[in-house]
């Protein structure tokens, strides 16, 4: 596989929310990326309805119901829904399908009658836990792959989170262990997305279709998670950030191996994704803060083509089900920017948007499309492996947040992030060499199987 | 300063909102001739009209050629179902249907003073508002409702407490039970009431709607079915009339 | 009385969010209106903490923290609390005293303790349920000023949606009755207003509390929601605008009694109390999505100065009690517009706003600040009544709404549009006449006793 | 074509959001001397230092003087302690606990292996992430706060079948029991368990964590307890220990 070395956007000012040069054209002839930004909905099912197929397909149809009637009720024209597997439905991967058939049937019905232009996400549950399991040779991993079957006969989109690196992330991050992280993202989670794309994508294109993409969810969304609101002491925010610079190397593998977006939701890392490919790519910022709480809740929509709500149980609110209240809230942040969009202030509306956030938290300051693309451009300066473009990615991080004044750390988080990149710079130059060092340094991490990497 | 009214005023709106109300529009369809009856048809016409005012007119001339069984039957009665159809069809909306109501009601009272006796009702409904609610209209409008299809209202009001709901099941023994609260806080009263009924063995279909109430919630008690849409009481109690059960309501109903 | 005879704004161009002529200042130095734009969260306790006053103090306490807390764990430095009265908080106005002295505190705490700014509104139910009890003379008329006495103790606003004239509206309104409405607004409801808001003015200044202002929302909103979405076939839409624009003078009494604003949040008549008033006012849209579902979501923020959510439910979300969810979302809406107005882009933003929804609804239509304006100048050129002035507002309405092309009404809408104003244009020219009609047409409606409104 | 960045970069921020961090950061605390013995000293700041390569050398030489038991008891054990306290306290972060406590246990084992036996721990916990779900990190967590405070964790792992976590509670019948889920779909396994448990006589409390799982879910079945933050889990056992049931257990840390 050759690594990109090259951007999409030769500057960061081009980038703008709703347009990707690379767009995509889903089955019922929604254009994403094309110049709009659209909302995805995320409903998730309430605890007990994993009890049976029935009652599970029940309950998605009842979501995306939802969902669906409020867009026509408050006229929102576009809208995409994601349904996130839970572990039932990739264990059975005949469920996975079957929700996938019902929703693509919806929304031929809300098309025919109405008029609504809709399209279906399905993202596989990666059940293939990599302390348990061989990534690459398990019941898990061909149950895995079998929905993806399933489910790209049905959908527009299909899209996973992967594991790849796990073991060894978790270990790392509470032990402040750049190394170990690093270790985990770019070089297994790298090997394990380019081992699980190259099915993937063919799997689609067999199906008609569109291999959306990755997210570091499982490694750079745990830190950010871990890494909290102000008030939290788990990790410093200055790690957080660096390893979502790292993440974005392992995430570009997929769109390396053929994946063409739109990008996952959770991938915080996408806006960078976006400057170096110029695929559209899924965001979720404020209006997902019924999932989780983030440092950067407007900023992340300066680039989205899809703006999402990562996910919210079903259940029932005042003004209607949750998955109808947030596909209207999220379709009415959709309708502010395309406003925007018409009256030809979107540059201003950006300005707004990465204003707001900028120096709120190091998480969301580098996520600015200005500091995501020049982070890119670290990324693809340095393609001589997986490994020299994630270390380039952390040192650039790190360079931009130090190099900007207004840039507030408290003392330990400054300190933190010294430590952090010198460690960094005093690995080795060369990828083989940095491999057999971590192979040695984990190899007692309890669950880690190289095999699994293809070591 | 800017002035930017006048580009909002030009901006194409297609990636903003669709107005998927216009596309929706149901060609116009009119009321169906009920009789070949001349003077019958003019009172179903002023039914379907919802003219209360020039009711009496029509229905004391048509009293004077025709039995008020017959003005009922053959004349009040299939205006207002027209009228129940096209708002079921999406043709109607609510108050034109309020409107018939109250006239075909106007119109049998006439027809009632003639009779020298009140014309019998399809069956009892008790209708109310949760205690310390007071958020009643979507009551108001399963009254009319109600009312428009034939069946006895019994109105207990707002904010009316669980001991006099009670009270009036065990007087007037009605077919179904409905109950609207908009609060959280306010459809606790519902299991209540629907302990309390079965404790007496009443055994009556108990149909809880309005904005705060959930189909969850409703059908975690026995006799609850949850009404979505004050339209379905109607039909809901035609169910209950034709002796359905309240857990073969729910079932039809509910899920 | 001397109703108002002039407008604060002298053309809607100058009317902005986050800033009124008129600016009010809380006990703990929260300036409202003041060139910010400041979240108001307003969380609702779970079915069954209403069961005693200890679960309902401890449900508030929680819903309250976790507002406060989230606001510090993500940076919004500004909050507004409001708690509406449920029923029994009101029936028992220690329980609503005792919740506002809690509150109190707690932001005193979080005052020291991390510096955040915040102040908390005590909005009283109105138990007095017209067609049940004598409005100006009941058990239930004197437990809602004990309840004013006991909040406006503790608390920095007390505001209360008045129920003056429900019965006659809601007798009117399923029966296309817009003669109806009108009296019931402008002269029943209007009357009320000033009968309860003088006494509730005084009872706020003696404890140094800010009388905050009213809402038509028992009749206006009653209308708003039976008009519903584009599928409902309950009311035109065109029905709920006209009863819009006649709400803005029965809300309009309060502040010529002496009330201050921040005015109520869910009082879609707000933008034209501000144009003609000055003061500061909350209103709520797309982030009130979990309230109920509007066709304004976003054009109604183009002049707040509190961004609310209208009312959520207490319970657990993914990312933390609704109560903190919601108030992080509105925190970055609020940071996205207070950015702009860092930036200059105040007017570009507000721009946006107002094309998202311009025509997406004709009760949008009203509200943008140009016609809200528009509406303001009919009411304040027509002051010789209520009565005048909410007919001339009705009619300002209704022509604005067939004045713009872009502004498509299905036929039905169109027509019944045209039959509302020939109705109102029938209607005699003087208060005294349309009374004496009004009193002897409704005189068998049930439960109306015109000895209620000092008639 | 516009170039804003500039201007974002000038903007005045306080209006917009108020770095609350930078306010709160606490005063750097030290740890404290916890022995006047110089080499003792030296093992305990080994261990508050984290330093799991250099602990090693400093207990290999203090065990050439003093007692494997003493240097658990007056080194090991209070380094840690004082890590502990000033994690409580705000000052240190996770990975300090951690590293520390990873640095404690080595140490331990090398006095161990000259004891020749193992040393006693306070008492057994079993912690275990709900079948079908795969998010551990925070058992990961639970785990390492556990092992710091001296309990001997029963782990369990990720994605554990119900019979398999009652059947480790029969084995080893620990003071208490952990559960982690991160989906609303994996922690219906608990209350199964608890069934279970209850069923077999087992009353140990079982502490469920994990960021879908809410207060109101837990304290719905028996012997369930809410652990809101992995700092608890210790301070739980320690309850636990104590003697104290799952009632009380929950009275003090739930509601
Ligand atoms: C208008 C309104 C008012 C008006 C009520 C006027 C009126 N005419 O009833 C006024 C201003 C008086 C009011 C007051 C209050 N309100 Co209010 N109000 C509303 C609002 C905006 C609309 C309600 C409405 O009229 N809906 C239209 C009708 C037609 O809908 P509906 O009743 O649901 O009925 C439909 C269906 O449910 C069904 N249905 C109903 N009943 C039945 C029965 C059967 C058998 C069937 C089959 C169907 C059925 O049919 C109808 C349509 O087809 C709602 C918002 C909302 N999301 O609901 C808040 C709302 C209900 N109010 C709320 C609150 C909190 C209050 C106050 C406590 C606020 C305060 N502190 O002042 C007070 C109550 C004071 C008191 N005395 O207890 C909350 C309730 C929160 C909760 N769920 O617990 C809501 C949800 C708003 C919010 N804040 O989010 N309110
Ligand atoms: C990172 C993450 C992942 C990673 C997991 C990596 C890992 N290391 O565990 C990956 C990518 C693998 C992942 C996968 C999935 N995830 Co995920 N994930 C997350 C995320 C973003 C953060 C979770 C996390 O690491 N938190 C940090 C830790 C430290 O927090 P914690 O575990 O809650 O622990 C804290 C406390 O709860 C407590 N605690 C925990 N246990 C205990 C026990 C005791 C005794 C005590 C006292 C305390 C305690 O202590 C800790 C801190 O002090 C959450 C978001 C969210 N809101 O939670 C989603 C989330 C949990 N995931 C979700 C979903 C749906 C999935 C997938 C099904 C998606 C998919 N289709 O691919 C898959 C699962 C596939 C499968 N095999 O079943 C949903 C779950 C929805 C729900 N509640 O049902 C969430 C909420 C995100 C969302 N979409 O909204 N996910």
């Amino acid at each position: 596989m050759k690594l990109t070395s090259s951007m999409a956007y030769k500057n960061p000012q081009e980038i703008m929310f709703g347009k990707a040069i690379k767009p995509v054209i889903t089955k019922r002839g929604l254009k994403i990326g094309g110049g709009n930004v659209i909302p995805e909905i995320v409903p998730h099912p309430r605890p007990g309805r994993e009890k049976d197929k029935g009652t599970l397909i029940r309950e998605f149809e009842r979501a995306n119901d939802d969902a669906l009637e409020r867009c026509v009720n408050v006229g929102h024209p576009y809208l995409v829904i994601e349904n996130e597997h839970i572990y039932q439905m990739t264990n059975n991967p005949s469920w996975g399908g079957e929700i996938a058939a019902q929703t693509a049937h919806q929304m031929d019905e809300y098309k025919d009658k109405y008029g609504l232009i809709a399209a279906y996400r399905s993202t596989i549950a990666d059940i293939r836990k990599p302390d348990i399991v061989n990534m690459r040779d398990s019941d898990q991993t061909r149950k895995v792959f079998e929905s993806f079957n399933e489910c790209a006969r049905h959908s527009d989109i299909v899209s996973i989170e992967s594991m790849g690196g796990k073991e060894i992330f978790d270990y790392s991050i509470i032990r402040n262990d750049i190394t170990g992280m690093l270790f985990a993202q770019a070089i297994l989670g790298g090997r394990d997305v380019e081992w699980i794309w190259k099915q993937i994508v063919k799997i689609a294109k067999k199906h008609n279709c569109i291999p959306g993409g990755d997210t570091d969810c499982a490694q750079a969304n745990t830190a950010m998670f871990m890494a909290g609101g102000f008030l939290s002491k788990n990790i410093p925010h200055t790690l957080a950030a660096l390893c979502r610079a790292i993440s974005a190397g392992r995430t570009l593998v997929a769109y390396e191996c053929g994946a063409t977006g739109p990008g996952k939701d959770c991938a915080y890392e996408n806006p960078i994704i976006k400057a170096i490919t110029g695929i559209p790519i899924a965001t979720e910022g404020k209006t997902s803060a019924c999932a989780h709480s983030a440092l950067c809740g407007n900023v992340i929509a300066a680039v989205c083509d899809l703006w999402s709500n990562e996910a919210v149980e079903f259940h029932d609110m005042f003004g209607g089900s949750s998955a109808a209240v947030f596909t209207e809230i999220l379709g009415y942040d959709a309708a502010l920017m395309n406003a925007s969009v018409e009256l030809g202030y979107q540059k201003q509306f950006q300005a707004c948007l990465i204003a707001s956030d900028r120096y709120r938290d190091p998480q969301a300051f580098i996520l600015c499309p200005d500091n995501a693309w020049t982070i890119g451009k670290a990324i693809t300066d340095n393609s001589e492996s997986c490994f020299t473009r994630a270390r380039a990615a952390a040192l650039k991080c790190g360079e931009l947040i130090l190099g900007d004044p207004k840039m507030m750390l408290t003392a330990f988080e400054n300190k933190s992030l010294l430590d952090y990149l010198k460690e960094l710079d005093s690995l080795p130059d060369n990828e083989g060499d940095f491999i057999d060092i971590c192979l040695k340094k984990y190899s007692k991490v309890k669950g880690f199987n190289p095999a699994s990497y293809g070591f | 300063m800017l002035t930017l009214n006048g580009e909002i005023m030009k901006t194409k709106t297609s990636s903003i909102f669709t107005r998927f109300d216009i596309n929706l529009e149901v060609e116009k369809q009119k009321v169906r001739k009920v009789s070949t009856d001349e003077l019958l048809q003019e009172v179903a016409d002023c039914v379907a009209e919802g003219d209360d005012d020039e009711i009496e007119n029509i229905v004391k001339n048509v009293l004077k050629t025709k039995s008020p069984v017959k003005v009922i039957d053959e004349g009040l009665i299939p205006g207002m179902n027209e009228v129940t159809r096209l708002w079921d069809e999406g043709v109607y909306f609510l108050p034109q249907v309020i409107l018939s109501s109250d006239t075909m009601i106007a119109g049998i009272a006439l027809c009632e003073k003639r009779m020298g006796k009140l014309m019998e009702k399809k069956g009892k409904v008790v209708t109310h508002t949760a205690e310390g609610d007071i958020h009643d209209i979507g009551q108001v409008i399963v009254n009319a409702l109600l009312n428009a299809a034939g069946f006895e209202v019994i109105n207990l009001g707002a904010d009316v407490p669980v001991d006099e709901v009670v009270k009036a099941c065990k007087l007037h023994n009605p077919v179904m039970l409905t109950g609207t609260a908009l609060m959280t806080t306010t459809m606790t009263a519902f299991p209540k009431i629907a302990a309390e009924l079965k404790e007496l063995g009443l055994n009556i279909p108990f149909v809880c709607g309005g904005g705060a109430v959930s189909e969850e919630y409703v059908i975690s008690f026995d006799y609850g079915v949850w009404g979505k849409e004050a339209s379905q009481a109607s039909a809901m109690a035609e169910d209950a009339l034709k002796g359905l059960s309240w857990q073969e309501i729910r079932n039809k109903w509910n899920g």
